[in-house]
């Protein structure tokens, strides 16, 4: 297909569109079919064949619109409202839905998009989710779909494309932040006949689906998005390497690359020039360390997933000892937008380091629970009480987790930071994928920090000392300070030992598993020392609230 | 290259042997497809045993210690088959911060059973899992491949109870 | 072996000394060669390196991560820190961590006196540890005709199954689990005497730096590892 | 100059450390001339005095009765030393903490008994379910590992203890025999 075919098909999709006059979009990604968003939408489709009006209106199947608190959601045109809660066992509203779509929504379950949690996001990566159907490439095509990726091809040279992602600034979205153009100028100008394109689907911090949601909802902006990459580095074979845990994703993601082949937008002599990138998904099986590009490198060989020290870095020498260009899902979301709109457009989005928007899970105890894109360096606060309305039954802020296991527990002082990539590090966490979790003030510290040793002693995969017997001397040490049982010397070991596996594990894994420790220690010490010296805990979490007290010490 | 190991026999006239050897076919009996196999083995059967790693191993030409290795290391892969109904616990953050570890030791009292063990007679397998992904609908879980979001402990130890035949205990 | 005019020279400090270095040469071989000792356990002069047990670490200037000198090559222009205090702590508590992990009993163990990581202890001068022991169960196998695993003692260096793999071409050996439940087995798990892969050839044994893989019959302190080097170069010659 | 006040402590160990003592042989007698021996299962003193220089404490922490012993000399003692693996590591006693204590217990005194089956439960101390290292407990000031530590390794400790210093054993000592 060339750009020209292609932009005929756009074309015909957008005339087609512009026959509807009403459009009734219905979520059915992850969180809202299970709350049986796919019964409303067969009801609401039904009602609209009832009244005869399939040719005007339109009820689609679309991804996530982000609040998934308030599931099934649903977005009413032109009456530029959402339904929020719609039960799926309740036909009489859903029917009064369809009646009223020409006059006013129907108020006990309407929604406005003038809300902070709406209003206050800027969607380049999520721009397409909610808007089109996940499962129909005329979909994605209509609103300007692969016409990045024909006109790479068909126009610029693979250096002027690095070049751009250079310039956009875009950094790495997986955790890192290591910026996106530099590794794609080491992948381009490595040696070696054969080149991969992996893009990283195996969103393994628990409390974080930004990944998910963008594959279900818009699986070929990724797609594009890697061939865009596989151009520029001039690779020819792809691999997604998504979660078990998501098969609606893998579904989609099969079912967009078949229909990307079949239009000859993927696989031989894409848009019929001479270039050719095929890309499978593979499946991963239960190992967070695989999140860590040696060791998802060596899952995708097969392997027991174990990382490899760098250097050498993949870049150079990765998949089957060939460079390599290993991105996340968001990073490769975002190369569309940017190569459509330039890189001074992206740029001027964001912050001084961090560039464009960041999509992120707002979890935990808080209201509107969801995903949200922001502009880098918009303030803690405005994510937690704007747009997420603020922690549920007037509870007290105690401290948002992000970054996952490799993160930290940012406290109430540093409520009104701007959250980009240094200004999280310099709080002691990380960016990370972008898990938010907000923890009101009935958590406790030393829990959560034992809930994450608990997480990474499981997850370590036991190559390295420090990480393998580390986080387990770690997390018996939380153990027993939870159990009561806490000498004070324990806080400086923690200190010492974390500080120790920090510098020697030998993957990311390890390197920042001690950081939810360290970071509690450091702004919920007092909580540690009331587990040690009072043997309670004042949240009642942990095993030592609920035994009897003994006061008395050895 | 090596030729196709075709001299390697199914292990049995079950056709689900036929499933795993397409597998292995597709990928043109590669090592590198010993996860994709070991996946569809699974699928399959349910869970991996003996007989149908050292088929697998044979078959991809890979030694029986390494299969047994990478099919031991990923948590996603079971040794033992499961049982006649599922219930996954999520214990990702999100679902930790909404009472999801409550949820599981009431769970693990109720079926006497810890995480990761299926109950004597076969009727339940209680699984952790380390997130999938619907934190925003905290606690989740997974019942026979149904998400249950925001989980009541009461109507999961309803369903549970059914199942396991509680009161005869 | 690379002809000589292949050779690059490179010229780099270790600890302040000028050393040089021939081409794809590791900052290991090349202290080696200049006699400044950098402590290793996952090492084998012979089998590829893994950089797995992290005592060979060193501070690279220009570099804010610790690389294993064991896996990194010299670059022209390296300077090279073997020796600080920092990275004497960190030694020692990766000494400390394995000793806790599991059973090391120096004082029933056939290995002693003959044992890398009771030599190690001694050499970084690890008198007693700090964390408390773990006490990992683990099983001793002595189901072999020749020899006993016993992985008690095992500090899963993965030596033998480089050697198992890249020299004997057996790979009976593998590890299972992973975290702190990886243990090394022999075919699926089974008893090493059941093995239908291992070819009794011993090189596993030979390799073990501590008592966790010995010949069967011997009492405490007399089992001695033989010099495997001179047989591992001449059959890396042949096979590469 | 007073003698320095020295005391030797045996817990659960084989008495090798102390025999490894005894070891020493005829520079025994200088160590003799500069202190006095103030409590010892080598002499015969039954209650353990105030105010000891050094006390040298072989064996692991493996009942109630070693723990409130070394609690107790570790407050009547300034310079305590965990002499030989048992006390620095657990060693050899410590290798049942692999296991259940009961079991243990029903091994030792069921499964393996010709007479009197079951485990003692009057006037002996109870065990403890898990053996411990001295510094587990209490703090230790010198470590002297070795299943024994050699003879020459006990004398150095001993003659620079003697002459005023903390003996440096860094490399040294090593575990195991």
């Amino acid at each position: 297909m060339t750009l020209d075919e292609l932009q005929e098909i756009a074309e015909s999709e957008r005339e087609a569109q512009k026959k509807i006059t009403h459009r009734i979009n219905v979520s059915v990604a992850a969180g809202c079919l299970s709350l049986h968003s796919d019964v409303v939408f067969n009801i609401l489709h039904e009602e609209v064949k009832k009244r005869g009006m399939e040719e005007s209106c339109k009820v689609k199947a679309v991804g996530c619109m982000g609040l998934c608190a308030a599931g099934p959601l649903v977005r009413s045109e032109p009456q530029h409202t959402y339904y929020r809660g719609l039960p799926p066992d309740s036909p009489e509203v859903l029917s009064a839905i369809v009646d009223s779509i020409n006059g006013r929504p129907v108020p006990e379950f309407a929604l406005s998009p003038e809300i902070p949690f709406f209003a206050a996001q800027k969607r380049i990566v999520l721009e397409n989710c909610g808007e089109i159907d996940p499962e129909r490439i005329e979909d994605y095509i209509g609103v300007g779909g692969y016409q990045s990726l024909l006109t790479c091809i068909a126009k610029r040279s693979r250096e002027d494309v690095v070049q751009e992602i250079i310039k956009s600034g875009l950094r790495g979205r997986g955790g890192g932040g290591y910026p996106t153009g530099l590794k794609w100028s080491m992948v381009a100008k490595a040696a070696g006949e054969q080149k991969y394109v992996i893009c990283n689907a195996d969103e393994g911090d628990p409390g974080a689906f930004m990944d998910r949601s963008v594959l279900e909802s818009d699986p070929h902006r990724v797609l594009e998005g890697m061939a865009i990459a596989a151009y520029a580095v001039a690779a020819t074979k792809g691999y997604i390497y998504c979660r078990a845990e998501y098969p609606l994703a893998v579904k989609r993601l099969k079912v967009a690359i078949r229909q990307a082949e079949k239009l000859g937008l993927l696989g031989k002599r894409i848009g019929e020039s001479d270039f050719s990138f095929e890309v499978e998904v593979r499946i991963g099986a239960g190992a967070f360390v695989c999140g860590e590009e040696t060791a998802l490198i060596a899952s995708v060989e097969g392997e027991r997933g174990v990382p490899r020290p760098r250097p050498p870095f993949p870049a150079y020498s990765g998949l089957n000892h060939c460079p390599t260009l290993l991105n996340n899902v968001e990073t490769f979301a975002n190369i569309v937008p940017i190569v459509r709109n330039g890189a001074e457009w992206f740029a001027s989005i964001g912050t001084d380091k961090s560039k464009g928007t960041k999509v992120f899970a707002l979890v935990g105890d808080v209201v509107n629970t969801g995903l949200i894109e922001v502009p880098m360096g918009m303030k803690l606060r405005d994510l937690v009480y704007s747009l997420g309305g603020g922690i549920p039954d007037n509870k007290k802020f105690k401290a948002v987790q992000t970054g996952g296991p490799s993160g930290g527990c940012i406290p109430e002082q540093f409520l009104d930071m701007g959250v980009d990539y240094e200004s999280l590090m310099s709080a002691g966490s990380i960016m990370g994928s972008g898990g938010m979790i907000v923890m009101d003030e009935t958590a406790c510290m030393v829990d959560v920090a034992k809930f994450f040793m608990d997480f990474t002693r499981d997850e370590s995969c036991g190559k390295c000392i420090p990480c393998r017997v580390g986080t387990t001397q770690l997390h018996g040490m939380l153990e027993r300070i939870s159990e009561g049982k806490g000498r004070m010397e324990d806080l400086d070991t923690l200190e010492r030992l974390g500080n120790m596996v920090k510098r020697t594990a030998l993957c990311g894994l390890g390197q920042t598993a001690p950081n939810p420790v360290s970071s509690t220690v450091r702004y919920f010490r007092d909580e540690y020392v009331q587990h040690i010296t009072n043997k309670t805990c004042a949240q009642g979490k942990c095993p030592c609230s609920k035994a009897p007290s003994t006061a008395a010490g050895k | 290259m090596q030729p196709y190991p075709e001299s390697v026999p199914l292990p049995s006239a079950d056709k689900r042997w036929k499933l795993v050897e397409a597998t292995m076919r597709r990928h043109g009996y590669k090592a590198s497809a010993l996860i994709e196999v070991l996946h569809t083995v699974q699928e399959s059967f349910g869970y991996l045993d003996d007989t149908s790693l050292r088929f697998v191993a044979s078959s991809l030409r890979i030694p029986i210690s390494k299969v047994f290795g990478v099919a031991t290391y990923y948590h996603f892969f079971s040794m033992k088959p499961p049982g006649e109904h599922t219930c996954v616990v999520c214990l990702g953050t999100g679902c930790y911060v909404k009472g999801s570890g409550e949820l599981m030791k009431m769970i693990e009292r109720e079926a006497h059973i810890c995480a990761g063990e299926t109950t004597p007679d076969g009727k339940l397998s209680l699984v952790a899992a380390r997130c999938i992904g619907s934190c925003s609908l905290a606690p989740a879980v997974v019942i026979d491949g149904e998400v249950i979001p925001r989980a009541q402990a009461n109507a999961v130890q309803e369903q549970l109870r059914r199942w396991i035949g509680h009161d005869s205990r | 072996m690379p002809e000589i005019s292949h050779y690059q020279v490179k010229t780099l400090t270790i600890d302040g000394k000028e050393v040089c270095a021939s081409e794809h040469q590791t900052i290991l071989e090349v202290a080696r060669e200049n006699n400044i000792d950098i402590p290793t356990l996952c090492y084998f002069n012979g089998l590829n390196g893994v950089g797995a047990c992290r005592l060979c670490l060193v501070e690279v200037k220009g570099n804010n991560k610790l690389l294993p000198a064991c896996v990194t090559q010299a670059q022209e222009g390296m300077e090279v820190t073997a020796h600080s205090p920092q990275l004497h702590e960190y030694r020692k508590l990766i000494i400390e961590l394995l000793l806790t992990e599991r059973s090391h009993v120096c004082a029933v163990c056939v290995s002693s006196g003959h044992c890398e990581l009771q030599s190690l202890a001694q050499k970084l001068g690890v008198n007693h540890v700090t964390l408390p022991y773990l006490h990992e169960q683990c099983k001793a196998d002595g189901s072999h005709r020749h020899f006993v695993a016993d992985h008690n003692r095992c500090v899963l260096c993965t030596r033998c199954m480089r050697v198992c793999d890249e020299i004997e071409g057996a790979h009976t050996w593998d590890i299972t689990g992973r975290g702190i439940r990886s243990r090394m087995i022999t075919d699926m798990g089974e008893p090493w005497g059941d093995s239908e892969t291992c070819t009794n050839c011993g090189k596993c044994v030979s390799v073990c730096p501590v008592g966790a893989l010995v010949e069967k019959g011997k009492a405490v302190a007399e089992m001695t590892k033989p010099n495997f080097l001179p047989y591992l170069i001449q059959m890396r010659g042949k096979g590469q | 100059m007073d003698k320095a006040r020295i005391a030797t402590l045996w817990l659960d160990g084989c008495s090798g450390c102390h025999m490894s003592l005894l070891d020493i042989d005829e520079r025994l007698l200088d160590i003799a001339s500069a202190i006095e021996l103030v409590f010892s299962p080598l002499v015969d003193n039954k209650e353990f005095p105030e105010n000891v220089d050094l006390t040298l404490v072989e064996g692991a922490l493996a009942n109630e009765e070693d723990i409130e012993k070394i609690k107790m000399v570790r407050a009547r003692t300034k310079l305590l030393v965990a002499l030989g693996d048992c006390a620095v590591t657990g060693n050899v006693p410590a290798m049942r903490n692999n296991f259940v204590l009961a079991d243990v217990l029903h091994r030792g005194y069921v499964d393996n008994a010709t007479a009197n089956c079951g485990p003692p439960v009057h006037e002996v101390p109870q065990l403890e379910p898990k053996v411990i290292p001295l510094h587990e407990l209490v703090a230790v000031d010198l470590f002297v590992p070795g299943c024994p530590p050699s003879a020459d390794l006990i004398f150095f400790v001993l003659s620079e203890v003697l002459a005023g210093r903390i003996p440096d054993l860094s490399t040294r000592s090593h575990f195991g025999n």
